[in-house]
């Protein structure tokens, strides 16, 4: 493929946006649909026919690009297929001018070669979150939409830094992104790998940045947020840390050892945060966060095997993670709320959306053998793997990352269990009937809940051998994955299969079936007599210490934005009173400003 | 069925409900489980649930409050099913008979299968009642 | 002068007739002063409320109330007429003492007696009962 | 927060009686519990207008299989209070005897549940264990293990055996040395301290304004006893103590009653010691009962049991009110469940020992109506005459 | 999947084993706790009496529930287990395994749970909801204590996560239990087994006398005989992973057969005695001592064990 070929992936996604907002609704859904399955073609068939990087100028792929760039379109394809029908029909415009929009920025990003470029396209796909948190809905979104813009484009700032930090460090002037590289023991190494970082945790939604995907989740279009936090953004920013850890820097372990640990905090932090929600997108929003973690843990371990696992994790996150929210989407539409104490029940009404959110929640709570427990036992193996190079004081640090890590998933089980007790088992707090979602919601759920299995089962066989080995081996840090004598599912699968079938047997055979109430000590079977869910961890909230932290944390003390407004209050406050109307201090600031330009310029120059 | 009744006689598990009666029955039935008796040995055992049981243990007079909770809970069980009485109560009325809270019938409320009247029964009596209906399970 | 005496002279006019047994003292009160007599008993007198028993006889319905003064074993027992058989009605005395709320729920179940200020009057043993006994307590001529 | 209902009862395996509770709770937190009774009540109305005051015994005996002495006991009393009607001192001893024999029995009856109910089945079993020899003791002075029969008015209806003596204070002796052994193992072990410590409080200040009686007002420190405060049968002849604790948890509860059993088989020993030497006849023959109205009350296992009888000089009781002591204790409930665990909240509802065979008695043996006059009587007559030709007339 | 592999699977160490060892253990359980209350106690076929009757007797189904999640639960979780007791037992016995092997059986422990959870509130009970999300609670309380503690032998082992290593390390070195950081772990995976068997003072979710078997409740006919031979497979393959991960494992010869057997029993009595001499606890009870307790000790085996004590 000629180099210049992948501008379509950026041309036809943002001519198609152009087109839709001339066109009827009905078209403007046909096109895009049609748009993005050729795109999606495109990208298959580019994986193997990359250009050569060398060829490149402003565009290029290599495989990790090709790679995220086949799941940014089979995302975006799917969940427009859920979109279809339901949106709200005073943001479909609006709604659909955005979609293709967003997809462009993504290839954007993916696609340049050039660092201003990359930057610019990063920026705007920012700033598409900010256009579909507008579109949401509450007393609060206005509010969202801003905390997620000043939140995403704040850390722009930082990506700006970093990025001229590294080039800087360049001895000839160059803007190619292939370029750029740092050595550690640079003085500016801290400063330029941390400050890419921060960028990274903010797009990805990591502890500390993450306050605003679990806001941007409750307020905003469910299409969007299955769309860009738990599943776009999410393949960007951990792109952008792949990169960092085998392009831009030569990792340094202790580096590496802070970004495990900043995973395994994120991992636990948030889903603590996210088993006690009332409000189920909430609840998915700040897992949502959690699984961040293990793609920090598994990518930042530099590993081979755990970074393997990390990038396969995020693929399999966006692909249940979307499943979730879009299960809980069609849900929503059906019965107008997502607060746990309105449903529960609902399982009867509608059995397919049910089983696809059942397949999504075993598989993100790594439950043998869908998808989300192949990647985390990877990431958990790599782990291992490198700990026992490590001294006796690291492999403490490294062993109880790893236990947050393992009980972190027991804690998104946790998550998960309140999830599906509340909304879809439990008892049907009195409304009445539910009917299943439309065919193209349940059928967009499908098909990631087909993910979700395939990638579990087949794991090694296709994933992982036609994709991920490929991208490792391009990026020069493959080891041995032959995964012979490893853990095989189907295997496992297939035993399990066995043994099922004969107690369902035995069951056939000795079944004497009757229907009856439910049992409740004699007493009738009333509606009101049931657990909403809601309160499923209050005794873990209640213990000591965690109700402090519960309590801090509820008061938004661990949210930067918060503490950032704070802070900015109480330093104009101070610069207010800087401002004395006084001619000389003026002067002052002036003298002292140049000096401090001065100063930089000798530091950078020399 | 005769087979799966040998069975069954050989595992009872008993559910016990208790309508209107004046306890005694009740604690009764509960020595029955502890050392000096111990029914375990006869593979009894009390459990929780209705959902479990294949006895049902009614003591007392059944009066109206209680008697439709009885009849609901009796539906409820898995059949097959059997009801043991216990006492003089729900045999004849004791001496409450004549209240104006009781139902007439025991029978019209819960069909019972084996009666075992005292008041309160001897736990030995109580015994003798199981050991006739294993007789009866056993064919 | 012993405690019963003295608490006959204390009462003075808010007690009428009265009738004195070995360690029990039976006083008629009047309805207004009901519950003035049992917080006297109650919070003045530490004596605890063992219960109150409703009797139907031709002329009345009577309320009779059974303070036990636990440190000497004395029962103080005022006694309520209620003349108005047909719609028999009661100060209560629950919102003095706690422990009257069932007492007077019972009563109100069986005899009908409407206790007037109770906080949450009630049937006790036939609620929800699926025949719905009808003040079982109270003379059936016809029965 | 989202409150949800609980329904607890009617057949659940915390209550062996039916019972109801709605337990209104915020995850597992109890804020508010809703009681409802009344699904043993038997009301005796109808049988009890044939009723003798003999006959009324061998009624109120059958109120509740557990303190189905202390019932009687009450009963009895309040007939002699009518009349002020003396005992013989040998059946005074065998009264006591027979009512602290059931407080043992009934206590550890409670100990063994309780113990069931914390899923602590091998306590349970124990208890129970040593609950059988007090069933021996009272099949071998009454021949029966639990309804006794033992009450009369003016005295009681059989003696003890002499010759049985010997065999009786073995027997004691065995349960004293496991009752021993049962407390301490109690008192020492350190898992079940922590299950029932500082558990469903009843404070002070509430067990006062709920008047609660027996062990579960005298483990909130409050002295009420009427074995102390009002004593009769044999109870001023012996020596005993009452168990007073402070803290108003289960653990306390359990204390007081576990501390109970030690006062009552003291109480039984001297009982039968006195037996030995005491002699003379066990009822006095009361022909008639004169009309008035009399209180009796008993100390049963629960508390305080209260019956009241009005006579109008027939050989049946016009009037007859029986108050059991969970009547009272209940409603703590109401004060001690809330802002506790649910796991907490249903031992405390079995901590207070709750009988709601005894709650829901409402046994009331009418007979004619009080001080009757002629021309009421006439009335009454005449109504019945009439009742009956249309009965006649409409069939 | 070769003729041996359904031969482990369904035969020796897989499902007819654990079976009917399950049952017969669970005899054992029952007669020593009624020897411990002064009573008889069962005869010995009497778990295989009930299993059977309870085939016989009638499934009722709650009309509003969620029917084939409800059965499916039982045997899901049967599957699941049959699985586990098969893992552990080829690695025992034949010495087989994979690599990451114990990550495969922690996560396969969860199903259990999952299963109890899901099949439970899939009825929509008051009761068996609570018990689900007790169950949870538990599960979270246990599972922080039990990764650290099956962590220790992986660390003993040179941090190889494979049964079969742990096996070797342990022949050629002695047993794990030999050293402070091994004693330590032993004893609060024994305490963390009482707590995934659920049984007291851990019988949090399914207290018969606070919300009627829990999770169980519905229940009845053929999927409560599944329940009921579910629980006690666990004492099979839990006492046998205890084994595996501290006592050294099995070897056929010489004394080796008797040896294993009473290390097997050795455990399953201390398991009873703990179960029959204990209260059941609260679950904030139970969160405090797992995560104040029992975390921290298990920590310092983790630390002691990475210094190699």
């Amino acid at each position: 493929m000629e180099p210049s070929a992948l501008i379509y992936f950026l041309v036809i996604p943002a001519a198609v946006s152009l087109i839709n907002l001339l066109l009827p609704v009905r078209a403007a859904k046909a096109l895009t649909v049609i748009a993005l399955l050729y795109l999606l073609v495109r990208s298959i068939h580019s994986l193997s026919h990359l250009p050569l990087l060398s060829e490149c100028g402003l565009w290029g792929a290599d495989r990790l690009a090709a790679f995220v760039l086949l799941f940014v379109h089979i995302l975006s394809l799917v969940i427009l297929v859920f979109s279809l029908k339901g949106v709200r029909s005073e943001i479909q415009r609006a709604f659909f001018v955005l979609y293709p929009l967003t997809v462009a920025f993504c290839n954007g990003v993916l696609l340049s070669q050039h660092t201003i470029a990359f930057i610019i396209f990063w920026g705007l796909s920012g700033l598409s979150l900010y256009f579909f948190a507008l579109m949401g809905q509450g007393d609060s979104y206005s509010q969202t939409a801003k905390k997620t813009f000043i939140i995403i484009g704040g850390s722009d700032v930082f990506l700006i830094f970093g990025f001229i930090l590294l080039a800087a460090r360049l001895p000839v002037k160059e803007w190619n992104l292939s370029a750029l590289q740092m050595q550690s023991g640079d003085p500016l190494y801290y400063l330029a790998f941390f400050s890419l970082l921060i960028a990274v945790l903010a797009k990805a939604g990591g502890f500390p940045l993450h306050s605003w995907v679990p806001d941007f989740s409750k307020t905003s279009p469910i299409e969007s947020t299955a769309f860009l936090p738990s599943s776009l953004d999410k393949l960007l920013g951990i792109f952008l840390l792949a990169r960092m850890m085998t392009a831009f820097f030569a990792v340094e372990l202790i580096v590496k050892m802070i970004i495990i640990s900043i995973g395994a905090i994120t991992v636990v932090g948030a889903v603590m945060m996210a088993i006690m929600q009332p409000n189920a997108r909430r609840l998915l929003g700040y897992s949502t966060v959690s699984q961040v973690g293990y793609m920090l843990m598994g990518v930042g371990s530099g590993n081979p095997i755990a970074f393997a696992g990390g990038l396969f994790h995020m693929v399999n996150h966006t692909l249940y993670k979307s499943n979730l929210f879009l299960s809980l989407g069609s849900v929503e539409k059906q019965t107008g709320s997502s607060e746990f104490r309105d449903l529960g029940g609902i399982a009867k009404g509608m059995p397919l959306t049910f089983l696809m959110a059942l397949i999504g929640s075993l598989a993100i709570s790594g439950i043998p053998p869908f998808s989300g427990f192949y990647s985390k036992w990877m990431i958990y193996q790599g782990l291992l793997e490198q700990t026992k190079t490590l001294p006796a004081g690291y492999q403490i640090w490294m062993l109880i990352c790893l236990l947050l890590a393992i009980f972190g998933s027991a804690l998104t089980l946790a998550c998960f269990v309140k999830f599906l007790h509340a909304v879809f088992l439990g008892r049907n707090p009195g409304r009445e009937k539910i009917h299943e979602a439309p065919a193209n919601q349940w059928l967009a759920t499908g098909i990631f809940a087909l993910f979700c299995i395939v990638f579990g089962l087949f794991a090694a066989a296709l994933p992982l051998k036609r994709l991920i080995i490929p991208v490792l081996a391009e990026l020069g840090i493959a080891a041995d994955l032959s995964l012979i004598g490893y853990y095989d599912p189907l295997l496992l699968t297939g035993l399990f299969a066995i043994v099922f079938l004969i107690g369902w047997v035995v069951y056939r055979a000795t079944r004497v079936v009757r229907y009856d109430e439910i049992y409740l000590g004699g007493m009738a079977a009333e509606t009101r007599f049931r657990v909403s869910g809601v309160d499923f961890y209050r005794e873990i909230r209640q213990m000591p210490l965690l109700q402090t932290i519960y309590t801090a944390a509820e008061k938004k003390y661990c949210d930067i934005y918060e503490l950032g407004s704070k802070g900015t209050f109480f330093f104009s406050g101070i610069l207010q009173k800087l401002h004395p109307g006084l001619l000389q201090w003026y002067l002052f600031y002036i003298l002292l400003g140049l000096l401090l330009l001065l100063l930089i310029t000798i530091n950078i120059g020399g | 069925m005769g087979w799966y009744n040998k069975r069954l006689a050989k595992s009872i598990w008993v559910f016990h409900i208790s309508g209107s009666p004046c306890n005694n029955c009740d604690i009764e039935i509960l020595d029955l489980l502890t050392p000096r008796y111990d029914l375990e040995r006869m593979g009894i055992k009390l459990v929780g649930s209705i959902r479990h049981a294949d006895v049902l243990l009614v003591t007392g007079i059944f009066n109206q409050k209680v008697a439709p909770k009885i009849a609901h809970i009796y539906k409820q069980a898995p059949k097959p099913i059997f009801v043991v009485a216990i006492g003089t109560c729900p045999t004849s009325g004791c001496c409450f008979k004549d209240s104006y809270n009781i139902t007439a019938k025991r029978e019209d409320v819960i069909p019972i299968d084996l009666y075992i009247p005292g008041c309160p029964p001897k736990p030995e009596s109580m015994i003798e009642g199981v050991a006739k209906l294993v007789e009866v399970l056993n064919g | 002068m012993d405690k019963m005496d003295q608490f006959i002279v204390d009462m003075g006019d808010l007690i009428g007739k009265t009738v004195r047994k070995k360690k029990r003292l039976y006083f008629q009160v009047k309805q207004e002063n009901l519950r003035q007599v049992a917080g006297i008993l109650f919070n003045r007198m530490k004596c605890r409320l063992s219960t109150a028993t409703a009797t139907e006889t031709f002329h009345h319905i009577e309320v009779l109330y059974h303070f036990s003064h636990d440190a000497t074993g004395d029962y103080f027992c005022p006694r309520i007429l209620i003349d108005d058989k047909k719609n028999p009605r009661v100060d209560s005395i629950a919102p003095v003492i706690k422990g009257a709320e069932w007492i007077e729920r019972e009563m109100f179940d069986f005899w009908g007696i409407d206790f007037v200020g109770h906080p949450h009057l009630q049937r006790l043993l036939a609620k929800d009962h699926p025949q719905g006994l009808d003040q079982p307590l109270r003379f059936r001529r016809d029965r | 927060m989202s409150t949800n209902q609980i329904p607890v009862g009617p057949f659940h395996p915390l209550l062996e009686e039916a019972e109801y509770f709605n337990i209104k709770v915020e995850g597992e937190t109890v804020v508010d519990i809703e009681m409802d009774i009344g699904w043993m009540h038997r009301g005796h109305e109808f049988i009890s207008e044939q009723k003798t005051f003999t006959q009324s015994i061998f009624l109120v005996e059958r109120i509740c299989g557990i303190c189905s002495t202390s019932h009687p006991i009450a009963c009895v009393h309040a007939v002699e209070d009518i009349d002020n009607i003396d005992i013989p001192l040998r059946a005074r001893y065998i009264r006591t005897l027979i009512g602290e024999l059931e407080r043992i029995h009934s206590h550890l009856l409670w100990l063994g549940l309780a113990g069931h109910f914390i899923g602590y089945d091998t306590l349970w079993m124990w208890a129970w264990k040593y609950r059988e020899p007090v069933l021996q003791m009272f099949e071998i002075i009454s021949g029966n293990r639990n309804h006794y029969g033992m009450m009369r008015v003016g005295g009681v209806a059989r003696d003890v055996d002499p010759d049985a003596l010997p065999a009786l204070l073995k027997i004691l002796d065995e349960i004293d040395a496991k009752m021993e052994m049962i407390a301490k193992a109690a008192n020492d072990d350190p898992v079940l301290k922590s299950r029932l410590k500082g558990v469903g409080v009843l404070s002070h200040r509430d067990a006062i304004d709920y008047c609660a009686v027996g062990p579960t007002a005298r483990a909130s420190g409050v002295k009420t006893d009427v074995r102390k405060d009002e004593p009769t049968d044999a109870y001023d002849l012996v020596d005993f103590e009452v168990i007073v604790t402070q803290a108003g948890d289960v653990y306390d509860k359990t204390v007081v009653r576990l501390l109970e059993i030690m006062e009552s088989s003291k109480i039984i020993r001297q009982c039968l010691e006195k037996l030995r030497s005491v002699s003379g006849p066990i009822v006095n023959n009361v022909k008639e009962i004169s009309p008035g109205e009399g209180i009796g009350r008993y100390e049963a296992p629960r508390g305080e049991v209260f019956h009241y009888m009005r006579s109008d000089g027939s050989n049946r009781p016009i009037r007859h009110k029986v108050r059991a002591p969970s009547f009272v204790n209940i409603p703590t409930f109401t004060a001690s469940c809330k802002g506790i665990p649910l796991a907490d909240a249903l031992i405390t509802l079995a901590s207070v020992d709750p009988c709601y065979c005894c709650t829901e008695r409402a046994i009331r043996v009418v007979g004619h109506a009080e001080q009757a006059e002629s021309i009421d009587l006439l009335r009454l007559s005449r109504e019945k005459t009439e009742r009956i030709r249309r009965t006649i007339h409409g069939a | 999947m070769s003729l041996l592999t359904l031969f482990y699977l369904l035969i020796f160490p897989g499902l007819l084993f654990t079976a009917v060892l399950g049952l017969s253990v669970g005899w054992v359980d029952r007669k020593l706790s009624a020897r411990f209350q002064f009573r008889v106690g069962p005869p010995f076929f009497q778990n295989f009496y009930d299993f059977i009757k309870l085939l016989g007797k009638e499934t009722l189904i709650v009309r509003d529930s969620v029917q084939s999640l409800f059965i499916a639960a039982p045997l899901i979780a049967f599957a699941a287990l049959v699985c586990i007791s098969a893992l552990i037992g080829v690695a025992l016995f034949f010495g087989a395994s994979f690599i990451g092997d114990l990550y495969v059986l922690m996560y396969l422990l969860m199903v259990y749970s999952v299963m109890v959870i899901l099949g439970g509130s899939a009825t929509g009970n008051v009761y068996s909801s609570i018990g689900a999300g007790r169950e949870m609670k538990l599960l979270l309380a246990d599972e922080l204590a039990f990764i650290l503690v099956c962590l220790v032998p992986i660390v003993k082992a040179g941090y190889e996560i494979r049964l079969s290593e742990i096996l070797s390390a342990q022949q050629l070195g002695g047993a794990f239990i030999a050293s402070p950081s091994g004693i330590l772990a032993f004893l609060i995976a024994l305490i963390c087994i009482q707590a995934k068997m659920a049984l007291p003072p851990f019988n949090i979710p399914e207290a018969e006398t606070e919300i009627v078997e829990g999770p169980f409740m519905e229940y009845s006919g053929p999927p409560l005989a599944f329940w009921k031979l579910n629980h006690f497979m666990m004492y099979v393959f839990y006492p046998f992973l205890l084994i595996l991960l501290f006592l050294g494992g099995f070897s056929a010869g010489g004394w080796g057969v008797l040896w294993f057997i009473l290390k097997y029993l050795l455990i399953v009595v201390v398991m009873i005695i703990i179960k029959n001499t204990n209260p059941r606890v609260r679950i904030d009870t139970a969160l405090h001592f797992f995560w104040n307790i029992a975390f921290p000790v298990s920590l310092v085996a983790l630390i002691l064990a990475v210094l190699g004590v």
